[in-house]
């Protein structure tokens, strides 16, 4: 199987010789992220993520079945994040490479664990039947940082998303079609982002949003999650050379920051996509304001 | 229940479902199944091999079922059915390392419909013990050093499987050993050793599979080749012989024996004995086939036939 | 002509040989012929002649063992019980009764080639796409055929009256559960043609089966059956999808004016013809149940690969197929 | 109307499009010629993987089937022989789906000719030489008897059959799928229908079936992409030469297809 | 050949010390005895030679050889190519390939081992092409993985080929095949025709 091409020593050197005097390649500073693009499918829950040429996809699907026996009152919550090769030859298909696993472990932890979506909300006859939402993350193209890009991509899609509405007589459930009747939002608890922080020098480098060359040429790295709200989700780091525990807290700060940015987009975006799904409608308006309240 | 579908298959229903559960009714009491044979006495083996041209040999084992017409639609009991093939020896797989003898590997996996439950088609434990059981037996008869990195696989699929007891008791919460296993074993031997022959790979000689038991019935007389069904067994045992050569090349014992496991193991031999003649005579049946099927053809290629026999010469 | 090996080794080979080491030309030499005949000794259009034998399987409610050639497949129909209250997502009220079977997944096809049918196959593998491709199409013939009936694999109650129904109101019948059939197909021998075998022992299984008569039991809450033979009922097919399938050799190349090709469909082809044929037909037609009966419809034309198989070609085909039709009905009506 | 078709929408594969239709969306990416595993390894020929990709969930078998068939179809237009001992390997994503339910089949069954026409779109893109132009259509035969090219969602679900079948330039059927309950002369009605639209689509090759039977041609669509797609290829040529690091194993035969990257009749 | 003397494996064939060892053969204890099933077939010790007075006795294999063995003769096809050897599968063993294999046992003939002559001046890719039928013979079992040939020897060497274009070739010289529709002329080395 192809490899992802190493870069050689001279683009490596060059590399880092341009960070050791405060430049990257594409002129950035350290802690700017490429252009963040957001876009809605025309269905609920299809999140379209760019961030410079690196670009995920992500599509939320909602499906009533049986609960788990251990979790009569919560409903499932999968992530599913498949690599393949239209976002890299060096992913194949079927076989996990430690990027999909690093990648699957990370939403995990920052989105399911975190109890970003209240999966109790789900439950629709305790013990009998539920909703499993299935968030299928698809990486299209791959220029570095596919966590960042993964987790805003998934948080956007999943509060796009609208379930079906139910009814419940008895044992009995109707479930309606999205045309009988208008479908419902997800409850989600809070909007956590991954913010990876790449580092050279033992630190003394730190970037955002590394491109695929700058993580090749990267010593190591720090993934923190976070919500708008400054709460810490996960930290991980990988292996490297350690570095400066302070630094962690200077990530933290950073972290923040970004994620208060990228939540600024997702509102912005979300916003955009409603009132253009019913324009001028009094409902769209209301249900716009009352978000603002909520938020 | 939806997270464990193999997407590699077609899938159970997302509900799941069960197997059917049959009421008890007077009409249709169903009695156990007596021995009518002597205790001395084997089954009735059909053996034959070749059956799959494409495979390097193979063969075909069937214990024919009693001919008892069905009253109800719950079979009282279901006998053997099952095939071998084998492939090689062939070159080893690309990460294999060198190996200067014939690599044997066994596979065995029980077909969905071979048993009263409905069985998956992932192979599980007791499949695997099988495997390991009967490449045990066929170790010692292949002469590997003929076959240099090269590889042989014995591939068998049980298409129907002996019970492992009266199957009314196991449902009223009796005990449930797993006898119809030594059954299998024995049968796999046997059908393994006629695919091997088949194949013309080098054996010592050919070796049979045998079973006797204990049974509670008739008080330390053993019996040879139980059908579970028909009897309360204390104690089984099975074996791979070798009558050429008096050997015994994989021997598998479960139960209570007490002081009985030597007269056990005498028996299993001369039950392995009995299958042997099948065994014996299916491959001779077949070789001389092979001898006939030759000749014939070697007195085709002389009469160079129509268009079949197309040379192709060289000009220059 | 294989002796000639003491002049020292000329360039006559054997058949065997000689379809080992150059097999398109092999081929070739035998359709190029004055008098074609296949290298298995059939002519272009003619199918092997299957043998059908049913219900030598204890365990299943249906079962076939079909050969066609050196291509035998095995097949078993077991049914297992669905609760209607099991089923996470009941269909909805609009759904159409003939795609029930489909809605609900009430019958699970499985084909399996890891048998060791040929040196290809080896267990303990996945199904490979080839052995995935045929359980789809299988599937996809029972399912758009629609020749197993609803109603067959309903298991109907009918609910005692209570106060609150309206005196002059009939009965109430709910469906409490749905048999499943499992159809377990396993290849048993390989050499060519897997689609047209395994539907044939699916459909001959099919025909074959017999579920016992089943009932709602309000007390123990769950689905009895009875075991008695006289009150069990054969499914009946309503329709009989029957394949028939076709591989194209051609002597088309990227490297070659498009004129000097030629091109030769075979029928039913084998192991050896199908490793030279990039491109194949499948008709599968569908019919009554019996033989002569009904008329004749096209459920399926499948064909991939290659560019030779236009409309001429396919409607040869169909016509082709049509005979094979009646001559599989027939097979099976016999027994 | 042909479909929506953006070309090269991703960077690192060496091609792409997005193509859509009122019924899908699909973005395909071919990578190849690349380095092909041992056990894949034709020694005469490219190995062509398709991997078809749901929006949601994980493949199944029918996905198996689809790659199959399409990789049958592809492999007997793309000049295979060009690369020896190396995979060409394209994946399809789809992102957007019908927005009702259809049965099973009759979802694949419209899903394949936006797959076919993704991939073949693509594989241009990718400067994958191919031996003809051919492009894939879809259609019905409703209810009461009528042939409906490129149906709606809803004529699709209430259908007596489908067809999905591509043909190439010069009119050689290259894929055929129908299915439902059809008789002769409703095929062969389709079949002729489905071919002139498919050629229409390739463009003016087929001037003579253009006008016949007063049916309205739909446009040339793939021979408009193709040929902006030309344009484009030339203009950028200069800029793609410069491009930074080159891969591990690109023949020297490969790069050249570079410049032939047009087939050959729609030049 | 009625009815002829068919032995089964284990099957007691004669005391070793009487008996010469043949192929189907093996020793147990002091007894001869067959390990695969077929005819027996005893050769008559030749009377010139005075070392082996007993009759050699073997199993004639029904199948035919099974695995290539050194100085077995084979046939089979060029695979891949690179400058320093030749991949190949064989196909079939015997001088005329008497036996086919049912899988095709991988192989390498290196390019020491091309040609007999001028070793230092052969090239593998004037040699053979992928997918050339090629006569060699086994010179040794190799590594874990392939076999090594040769095809050091006039009679061995490429039998069949197909040109550039796709045509059958003909050998016009030792060391040349020619397209006889396009008359082009491709190197390889030819196994002498008989």
């Amino acid at each position: 199987m192809p490899r992802e091409a190493d870069p050689s020593n001279n683009e490596r050197e060059f590399v880092l010789s341009a960070l050791r005097e405060n430049v990257r390649l594409d002129g950035r500073a350290f802690d700017q992220f490429r252009d963040v693009d957001l876009a809605f499918g025309e269905e609920y829950g299809a999140a379209d993520v760019r961030i410079g040429k690196t670009r995920v996809m992500v599509k939320i699907s909602a499906e009533v079945v049986t609960p788990y026996a251990d979790r009569k009152f919560d409903g499932i919550f999968t992530i599913s994040t498949e690599l393949s090769p239209i976002a890299s030859p060096a992913f194949e298909v079927g076989r996990q490479d430690q990027t999909e696993i690093l990648l699957s472990r990370l939403l995990e932890k920052t989105i399911r664990r975190s109890g970003a979506l209240d999966t109790e909300s789900l439950c629709i006859i305790a013990g009998q039947k539920c909703f499993h939402i299935r968030a299928d993350v698809h990486v299209l193209d791959y220029d570095g940082n596919i966590a960042d890009a993964s987790c805003l991509a998934l948080v956007a899609a999943l509060m796009h998303f609208r379930r079906p509405d139910v009814e419940v007589h008895g044992e009995d459930v109707t479930v309606f079609g999205l045309r009988e009747r208008e479908p419902i939002k997800l409850q989600m608890q809070h909007q956590p982002f991954c913010i990876t922080t790449s580092y050279f020098d033992g630190g003394e480098v730190m970037l955002h949003d590394a491109s695929l060359l700058e993580e090749q040429c990267r010593e190591g790295e720090v993934i923190i999650s976070i919500n708008r709200f400054g709460e810490v989700c996960q930290i991980s780091k990988y292996g490297g050379p350690p570095i400066d525990g302070l630094s962690i807290l200077t990530c933290t700060n950073m972290a923040l920051e970004k994620a208060k940015m990228l939540d600024k987009v997702v509102k912005a975006k979300l916003e955009e996509d409603e009132k253009k799904r019913d324009k001028g409608g009094l409902m769209a308006e209301l249900r716009a304001d009352n978000e603002r309240e909520q938020g | 229940m939806a997270m464990l579908a193999d997407r590699r298959r077609m899938n159970a229903p997302p509900g799941g479902t069960s197997p059917p559960v049959f009421a008890s009714l007077p009409e249709a009491k169903l009695t156990k199944p007596i021995r009518t044979r002597n205790p001395d006495e084997h089954r009735k083996i059909f053996l034959r091999t070749g059956v799959v041209p494409s495979a390097s040999g193979s063969a075909y084992y069937e214990i024919s079922p009693s001919n008892t017409p069905r009253q109800t639609l719950v079979p009282s009991s279901s006998s053997l059915k099952i095939t071998c093939t084998v492939h090689g020896p062939r070159p080893l797989p690309r990460n294999a390392a060198f190996s200067s003898n014939l690599l044997l590997t066994t596979h065995v996996k029980f077909a969905p419909f071979a048993t009263r439950q409905r069985r998956g088609y992932v192979r599980d434990s007791s499949e695997r013990d099988l495997g390991v059981h009967l490449e045990t037996a066929l170790r010692g008869v292949v002469i590997g050093d003929r076959w240099p990195k090269s590889g042989c696989e014995v591939v068998i699929t049980v298409l129907e499987g002996e019970e492992d007891g009266w199957w009314a008791d196991a449902e009223e919460g009796g005990k449930a050993g797993s006898w119809g296993m030594m059954n299998v074993l024995a049968g796999c031997i046997t059908v393994a050793s006629a695919a091997i022959a088949d194949a013309g790979v080098d054996c010592v000689d050919l070796v049979s599979g045998g079973v006797a038991a204990l049974t509670a019935e008739r008080n330390g007389e053993g019996v040879l080749d139980p059908c579970p069904s028909e009897h309360d067994i204390k104690a089984a045992c099975v074996v791979g012989y070798l009558q050429s050569r008096d050997e015994v090349t994989e021997m598998w014992m479960k139960g209570d024996a007490g002081s009985g496991s030597e007269a056990l193991i005498d028996n299993a031999v001369k039950a392995a004995v009995l299958t042997r003649t099948v065994l014996a005579e299916a491959v001779k049946e077949a070789t001389e086939m092979k001898i006939g099927k030759t000749s014939e053809a070697a007195v085709e290629t002389t009469n160079t036939g129509k268009g079949k026999t197309k040379d192709i010469q060289m000009t220059g | 002509m294989a002796n000639d090996a003491e002049t020292g080794p000329g360039l006559t080979f054997p058949q065997d040989t000689f379809a080992k080491l150059t097999p398109r030309p092999y081929l070739l030499a035998h359709l190029k012929h004055k008098t074609p005949v296949r290298p298995n000794g059939r002519q272009q259009n003619e199918f092997r002649q299957p043998t059908i034998n049913t219900g030598s399987l204890t365990h299943s409610n249906g079962s076939a063992v079909v050969r066609v050639g050196d291509t035998a497949v095995v097949c078993g129909v077991r049914g297992e019980i669905l609760l209607a209250s099991d089923i996470p997502h009941p269909p909805s009220d609009d759904l159409e009764e003939q795609d029930l079977v489909e809605e609900l997944g009430l019958v699970v096809p499985n084909l399996e080639l890891s048998t060791g049918c040929s040196p290809a196959h080896i267990p303990g593998n996945p199904p490979t796409s080839l052995a995935q491709s045929l359980s789809y199409r299988i599937s996809a013939v029972l399912h758009d055929s629609h020749c197993i009936n609803p109603d067959d694999l309903r298991i109907n109650y009918t609910e005692p009256k209570t106060e609150d129904d309206l005196p002059d109101e009939p009965p109430k019948e709910v469906t409490k559960a749905y048999w499943t059939l499992y159809i377990d197909i396993l290849c048993l021998a390989l050499d060519g043609n897997a689609f047209d075998a395994a539907l044939l022992a699916v459909t001959a299984a099919l025909r074959d089966t017999t579920l016992p008569k089943a009932w709602w039991d309000p007390d123990r809450e769950s689905i009895l059956c009875s075991p008695v033979v006289s009150d069990s009922r054969s499914l009946r097919l309503s329709t009989m999808p029957v394949a028939s399938s076709f591989a194209v050799f051609s002597t088309a190349s990227h490297l070659k004016k498009r004129e000097e090709a030629q091109s030769w469909i075979l029928a039913d082809a084998d192991g050896f013809e199908e490793e030279l044929c990039d491109e194949t037909l499948t008709v599968v037609l569908n019919s009554g149940p019996s033989t002569g009966s009904g008329t004749t419809s096209i459920l399926k034309i499948e064909k991939t690969g290659g560019t030779y198989i236009g409309k001429d070609v396919t409607d040869l085909c169909v016509r082709q197929a049509s005979k094979r039709t009646s001559d599989i009905k027939t097979a099976l009506g016999n027994r | 109307m042909g479909p929506d078709v953006v070309n090269h929408p991703l960077s690192r594969a060496d091609g792409s499009t997005v193509l859509s239709n009122g019924l899908y969306t699909v973005i395909a990416g071919v990578n190849g010629p690349i380095e092909v595993q041992r056990r894949d390894e034709l020694p005469e020929e490219a190995a062509i993987e398709v991997n078809v990709r749901p929006a949601s969930g994980v493949g199944g078998i029918c996905e198996r089937w689809m790659e199959t068939v399409l990789q049958s179809a592809l492999k007997s237009i793309m000049l295979v022989h060009m690369f020896p001992r190396t995979l060409i390997q394209i994946t399809m994503q789809i992102t957007k789906e019908p927005s009702i339910k259809l049965r099973r089949s009759l979802y694949d069954f419209a899903l394949m000719p936006t797959l076919f026409n993704a991939a073949i779109t693509c594989l241009v893109d990718g400067g994958l030489p191919l031996a003809t132009t051919s492009t894939a259509a879809l259609a019905i035969i409703s209810p009461d008897d009528q042939v409906v090219l490129d149906p709606q969602e809803k004529e699709i679900a209430s259908c007596k059959s489908i067809h999905a079948m591509a043909f190439s330039a010069n009119g050689d059927q290259i894929l055929t799928q129908s299915s439902g309950d059809l008789n002769h002369e409703d095929w062969g009605k389709v079949a002729d229908m489905l071919k002139q639209a498919c050629i229409a689509a390739i463009g003016p090759a087929g001037e003579d079936t253009a006008m016949s039977n007063g049916v309205v041609q739909p446009e040339p669509w793939l021979r408009q992409h193709l040929e902006d797609e030309a344009k484009s290829a030339v203009r950028g040529k200069v800029k793609i030469e410069a491009q930074g690091r080159s891969r591990e194993i690109r023949s020297s035969s490969a790069a050249n297809s570079k410049d032939e990257n047009q087939p050959d009749s729609a030049t | 050949m009625s009815g002829p003397n068919i032995a089964l494996p284990g099957q007691i064939l004669g005391a070793s010390s009487s008996n010469e060892l043949g192929s189907g053969t093996h020793l147990h204890n002091d007894q001869l005895c067959a390990s695969i099933s077929g005819p027996i077939l005893t050769s008559k010790p030749s009377n010139s030679s005075k070392t082996s007075k007993a009759p050699k006795l073997s199993i004639s294999r029904t199948t035919g050889n099974l695995l290539p063995e050194v100085g077995t003769t084979i046939l089979g096809k060029i695979t891949r190519t690179n400058p320093r050897q030749a991949n190949i599968s064989i196909l079939a063993l015997g001088p005329t390939g008497e036996h086919v294999c049912r899988d095709p046992f991988p192989a390498i003939i290196r390019q020491q081992d091309i040609r007999a002559t001028e070793i230092d001046k052969v090239k593998v890719a004037e040699s053979f092409r992928v997918g050339d039928v090629v006569r060699a013979v086994v010179i040794s079992l190799g590594d874990e993985r392939s076999y090594y040939l040769s095809t050091a020897k006039n009679e061995l060497g490429v039998v069949m080929a197909v040109s550039e274009w796709g045509n059958q070739m003909v050998p016009v010289s030792w060391r040349e095949f020619m397209d006889e529709s396009t008359g082009a002329r491709e190197a390889r080395k030819v196994a002498k025709p008989v």
